[in-house]
């Protein structure tokens, strides 16, 4: 390696080089998760302070993770849906790879916000579950994540499920914009959004704060294990092609 | 009449990412044979498959000229010009033999010998209505390989065509191809027995790169590796 | 009031903080067996030319 | 094309039975519902066209799983993908054949279903008349999840975890046209021209995407 | 035998797989049913069991059709029709392994499933005894349904009208038993013990008339 | 340990109600290999499949003495002494080549070589962790053939068994042969290429009565009454 790195290692020469991307990203890897953890922590001590919510009472606590878990939910198959470009548009494997890696992840975010969604559900509205446009939406998006492991994880030829992977990605983004709108197109039992829209964020700064906080905490977090995925995914495919090389290295 | 010519250049060939062989050069004509030959898992079904286009090139090009495409227009890539017979035998089990070849003959278009004909050249008279699957081994590989009479192709790529073939049918074979040598046509075929060509040029590959290294030293080189992962 | 809530809460939190050790521990698993399979195959004769040279550092 | 056309006629009808199954299939799905819902008749018309149309896409699934492994298995498919014929148009064919081998039999068989579920006759002729529309563009968007999983070794289920988020669309269109026939304030045409264009939609794209999906997985 | 069910097992879970395709697959066909009747809960509550039932069925039905053609067509069979086990104790294992992976992951997403659907819970906790306890019986057989369609070269359609018309009765038994659970004048119990009584019979026929119609079709 | 004794008296092979061969007479002892040579269609296939146990014979019996089953007790019949190499590999592709051998090992039982011995001996050596799929058809096969040496049986019944070998595997793979007939096993093994085996016994199986009646252009409508029936 240390020829390459004596050249001038441009960007392209760093992605392109499996062994290169080892190496920058385990440096990075440690101060992701220790960012993502100082911010998660802060985030949720300042929530546990918060005073309760006039209408919603203490479970606003559950706010400061079911929010966060349903922005990743979007947020990581928006990543994929880049990743998918880079898959067909470049032929670049470490967008397959990126894809593969953040679909399990991203379908655990998508579980976590079905779930705490759910329990926040019951007290507020007193019931688990509403077949409305939101949370089917959600439930859709779930099972999308799922087929789309079962696809990436159903050949162990990784070239070749990439390119049906993204293509899955890309059409599956479409439910992306209905899910952030269906609060607006529909009405439904889930309130509307009070963070991000046109005219500012409409909520008091004790729960904005923390709100933030683990938002951002929870991005960083996923940003790290999906580091470590990418990573691992990675090292799996050399381990395939060093036994395929083996293969033919077997005496004739 | 021998205007047919392939030209092979800096063809790379390979599983998914993973190179198998190549670069490979060649050149070859009407009226000529090529025989790939080499150790298992040297890459000629690769090879083959490659230029039957059922697998992509990972680098360099295959075109031919001087004919033309059973649609009339010269031909401009091989997969249009070539007849594949893999490994498999393209047909229904359940479905008569006379039925199976009637099928690809519509399929596959062209001028070509009637059903009856071509399984009386290659040994099977008579037997057009039988389920394919009642055939033996052997009469089910000749069953197949009529498909390359039902339907004009000027190149016939062939794996292992002989595999289950008795002496007799091999011989039978071996004037079938022949006879389209003979016409005009070419023949590439991968095979470990000989086919009964007179005089065929022959490719024989080379167990790959990574196999001479091995035995030099047990190490792959990280070239090989780079190849091997596939990345840009 | 605080009490009612506290069961879902406490389960809200419960079964993230569950389900996303789950995620961390089957990611780091999942990162040691590759790197284990990689080394088992260097082992088995199946080694990279230049890692003799310079060890690998896919920590 | 329609020499592919036929020969899959041919063997769907005669070999492997996947005609048989879905309309089977489909019987058992609308006799059940009616055990779960109870002898109230009034509900079961109120849910019949919704309940045919579930069973109607799920039968239509499990007919799909196999649309080309058993021609990818026996080497066919390798012939049809160099073959003259432009890959997509094979699509087409195969789709064509095996809808008119095992849909065309369930929205035959979808007007005695209805009489079973105690619909009025305007909705039985809805039913029918979306069925028609409709299944194709199931047949269409299944195409693609079996192109997928084609190279896989056992891809049955997938296929269907792909296609169905996609094949949702369908229903809720041709559940809403029927509907629409029944119930006097919603309209019956808008969906229902949504459903053909659907069908269109997916009878063009689906059998290029499952032609680029068959020429990716090869090996 | 333990050595087939082990390979069986290992094979579903990890090739293609199977097992959790299987789970995605039922999620997504209770899924697709509020879209076609929409989304009221006290309906979806009522029609809720028939349709957690009617999903096992059709996923246990798409995991079944390729139990032994996989083995058939690569070779395996051979040996183990000639091998020292006795044939039905190797169905016997092949079919606990499809169980495990298949049956057993739906069993277990039944109750998070009843909860989407709006079961009560004594309805949720009957739903999932009776899965529990009848879709071994779907796989029996399914089992023999799949055999016979190995050995015979047109076995399709008599598979679909062998197999269906006998996994019927589990599926009405199953579901009337969980109506029974529920609504009081219906008995739960009887319909529960025919249930059991079916999987057992099932259970030891199926991997004999398996094994007889696979050694019968041997050529 | 040369007590090994197969006898075939009056057996008449054939599939589903249509008579493929026979009667056949033969008797062999251990240490003694036989070849079975033929035209495509002649019913070698349908001999070592009754052999083995897969088809019923039309009529006729085959007896074996003098060895002891896997689970010791005298044998009684041909397949529980047998190993069956057929056509097809009977291996997973997407399992590694050791895990299913390692299957195999257990599920046939009896006393064998490891895995690892037994690649080495058809000259896979270390090959074991991988997936089935990556090997190439000569690969494959090697991999089937080592099968024979995982769990010890007296009888190895061989259906072409050297189909897509190279040169060197064939050459090894006989040697395998002559170690077992050295140990007092027996081989039948069906062919179309020279297996390299030191004086073997041959039986040459005439063509199939459907074929030769075709050829002499008449009464084929005996053969076809007789594959309808079959086909019911
Ligand atoms: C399973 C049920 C639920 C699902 C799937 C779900 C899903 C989502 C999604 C996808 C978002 C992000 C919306 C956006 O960014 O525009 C979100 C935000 C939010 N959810 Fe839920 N939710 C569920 C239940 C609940 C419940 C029961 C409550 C409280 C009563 C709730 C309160 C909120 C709040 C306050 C936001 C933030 C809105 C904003 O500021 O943009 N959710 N939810
Ligand atoms: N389907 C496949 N997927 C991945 N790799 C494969 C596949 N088939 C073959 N290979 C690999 O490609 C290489 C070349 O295989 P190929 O089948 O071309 O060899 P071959 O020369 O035809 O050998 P044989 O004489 O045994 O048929 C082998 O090393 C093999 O491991
Ligand atoms: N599955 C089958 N069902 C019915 N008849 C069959 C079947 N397989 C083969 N036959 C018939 O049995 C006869 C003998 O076939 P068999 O396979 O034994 O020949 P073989 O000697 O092995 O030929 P080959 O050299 O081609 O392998 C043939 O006439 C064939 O038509
Ligand atoms: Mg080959
Ligand atoms: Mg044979």
């Amino acid at each position: 390696m240390t020829d390459l790195s004596a050249t001038k290692p441009s960007r392209f020469t760093i992605l392109a080089n499996p062994t290169r991307f080892l190496e920058l990203s385990g440096r990075l890897q440690p101060w992701l998760y220790a960012a993502a953890l100082a911010a998660l922590s802060v985030g949720l001590t300042l929530g546990f302070m918060a005073p309760p919510d006039y209408q919603q009472g203490a479970t606003v606590q559950i706010m400061f993770i079911h929010v966060p878990f349903a922005w990743l939910s979007m947020m990581v198959w928006t990543v994929m849906s880049l990743s998918a470009l880079g898959t067909l548009v470049w032929r670049h494997p470490l967008a397959d790879v990126a894809v593969k890696a953040a679909a399990p992840i991203g379908a655990v975010f998508t579980a976590l916000a079905l779930i705490t969604g759910s329990i926040w559900g019951r007290p507020m509205w007193g019931t688990w579950w509403v077949w409305d446009a939101r949370l089917t939406s959600v439930f859709v998006l779930f099972l999308m994540y799922l087929g789309l492991i079962a696809l990436t994880r159903a050949l162990d030829d990784p070239g070749k499920s990439a390119r049906a992977a993204a293509i899955l990605v890309l059409v599956g983004f479409v439910n992306i914009p209905i899910i952030k709108f269906s609060v607006d197109w529909w009405n439904t039992l889930h309130q509307s959004a009070s963070v991000i829209r046109a005219d500012g964020p409409a909520m008091p700064a004790v729960f904005l704060t923390p709100l933030l906080l683990s938002a951002l905490g929870f991005t960083l977090l996923f940003f790290a294990l999906h580091l470590t995925a990418m990573r691992s995914e990675v090292l799996r495919r050399r381990v395939a092609a060093l036994s395929r090389l083996a293969a033919r290295r077997a005496d004739g | 009449m021998s205007g047919l010519a392939i030209t092979i250049s800096g063809l790379t060939i390979g599983r998914g990412s993973t190179t198998v062989a190549g670069p490979l050069e060649l050149a070859l004509g009407g009226g000529e044979a090529l025989i790939v030959t080499g150790p298992n898992g040297a890459g000629k079904s690769t090879l083959l498959r490659t230029l039957a286009g059922l697998l992509r090139p990972l680098a360099g090009r295959i075109t031919v000229a001087g004919v033309m495409a059973p649609d009339g227009e010269p031909a401009r890539s091989l997969p249009e010009i070539a007849h594949y017979v893999g490994h498999r035998n393209a047909m229904k089990p359940s479905v008569s033999v006379g039925d199976n070849l009637r099928f690809w003959a519509r399929f596959l278009g062209g001028p070509g010998l009637s059903v009856d004909d071509s399984l009386e050249a290659v040994g099977l008279p008579g037997l057009a209505h039988l389920p394919f699957a009642y055939l033996s081994a052997g009469q089910q590989r000749r069953a197949s390989l009529a498909r390359l009479l039902i339907a004009h192709r000027p190149v016939w790529i062939l794996d292992e065509p002989t595999a289950a073939l008795d002496t007799a049918s091999q011989a039978r074979f071996a004037g079938l191809m022949a006879d389209h040598l003979a016409s005009g046509g070419s023949v590439i075929a991968a095979t470990h027995q000989p086919l009964g060509l007179v005089a065929p040029r022959e490719l024989a590959m080379a167990p790959a790169p990574a196999e001479q290294a091995a035995k030099q030293g047990g190490a792959i080189a990280d070239a090989d590796l780079a190849a091997a992962e596939g990345w840009l | 009031m605080q009490n009612d809530y506290f069961g879902f809460i406490a389960s809200a939190y419960g079964i993230s903080a569950l389900l996303l050790a789950g995620l961390a521990l089957w990611i780091v698993l999942d990162a040691r067996a590759q790197r284990r399979a990689l080394a088992a195959l260097e082992e088995k004769g199946v080694r990279r030319r230049s890692s003799a040279a310079r060890p690998e550092n896919p920590s | 094309m329609t020499a592919v056309f036929w020969r899959d006629l041919k063997l769907a009808v005669s070999g492997g039975g996947g005609a048989m199954t879905a309309v089977i299939f489909f019987l058992a799905v609308v006799a059940t519902v009616p055990f779960g819902v109870g002898p109230d008749l009034n509900l079961l018309s109120r849910i019949g066209p919704a309940i045919l149309w579930i069973g109607a896409l799920l039968s239509t699934l499990l007919t799909l799983d196999r649309l080309f492994q058993a021609d990818r298995e026996d080497g066919t498919l390798d012939l049809m993908l160099t073959g003259p014929t432009p890959m997509p148009l094979v699509v087409l064919g195969k789709c064509l054949a095996l809808w008119a081998a095992s849909g065309l039999p369930l929205v035959l068989a979808a007007p005695a279903l209805g009489l079973f579920l105690a619909l009025e006759p305007v909705a039985i002729g809805a039913v029918t008349l979306t069925l028609l529309a409709g299944t194709p563009a199931i047949t269409f968007i299944g195409a693609v999840g079996a192109a997928v999983a084609v190279a896989l070794p056992r891809g049955g289920l997938l296929v269907s975890v792909l296609v169905l988020p996609l094949a949702i669309p369908v229903l809720i269109f041709g559940v809403s046209a029927t509907y629409g026939a029944v119930n006097d304030p919603d309209p019956f045409l808008s969906p229902f021209l949504i459903l053909v264009a659907l069908t269109l939609f997916f009878g063009a794209l689906g059998p290029i995407a499952a032609a680029a999906a068959l020429k990716a997985g090869g090996d």
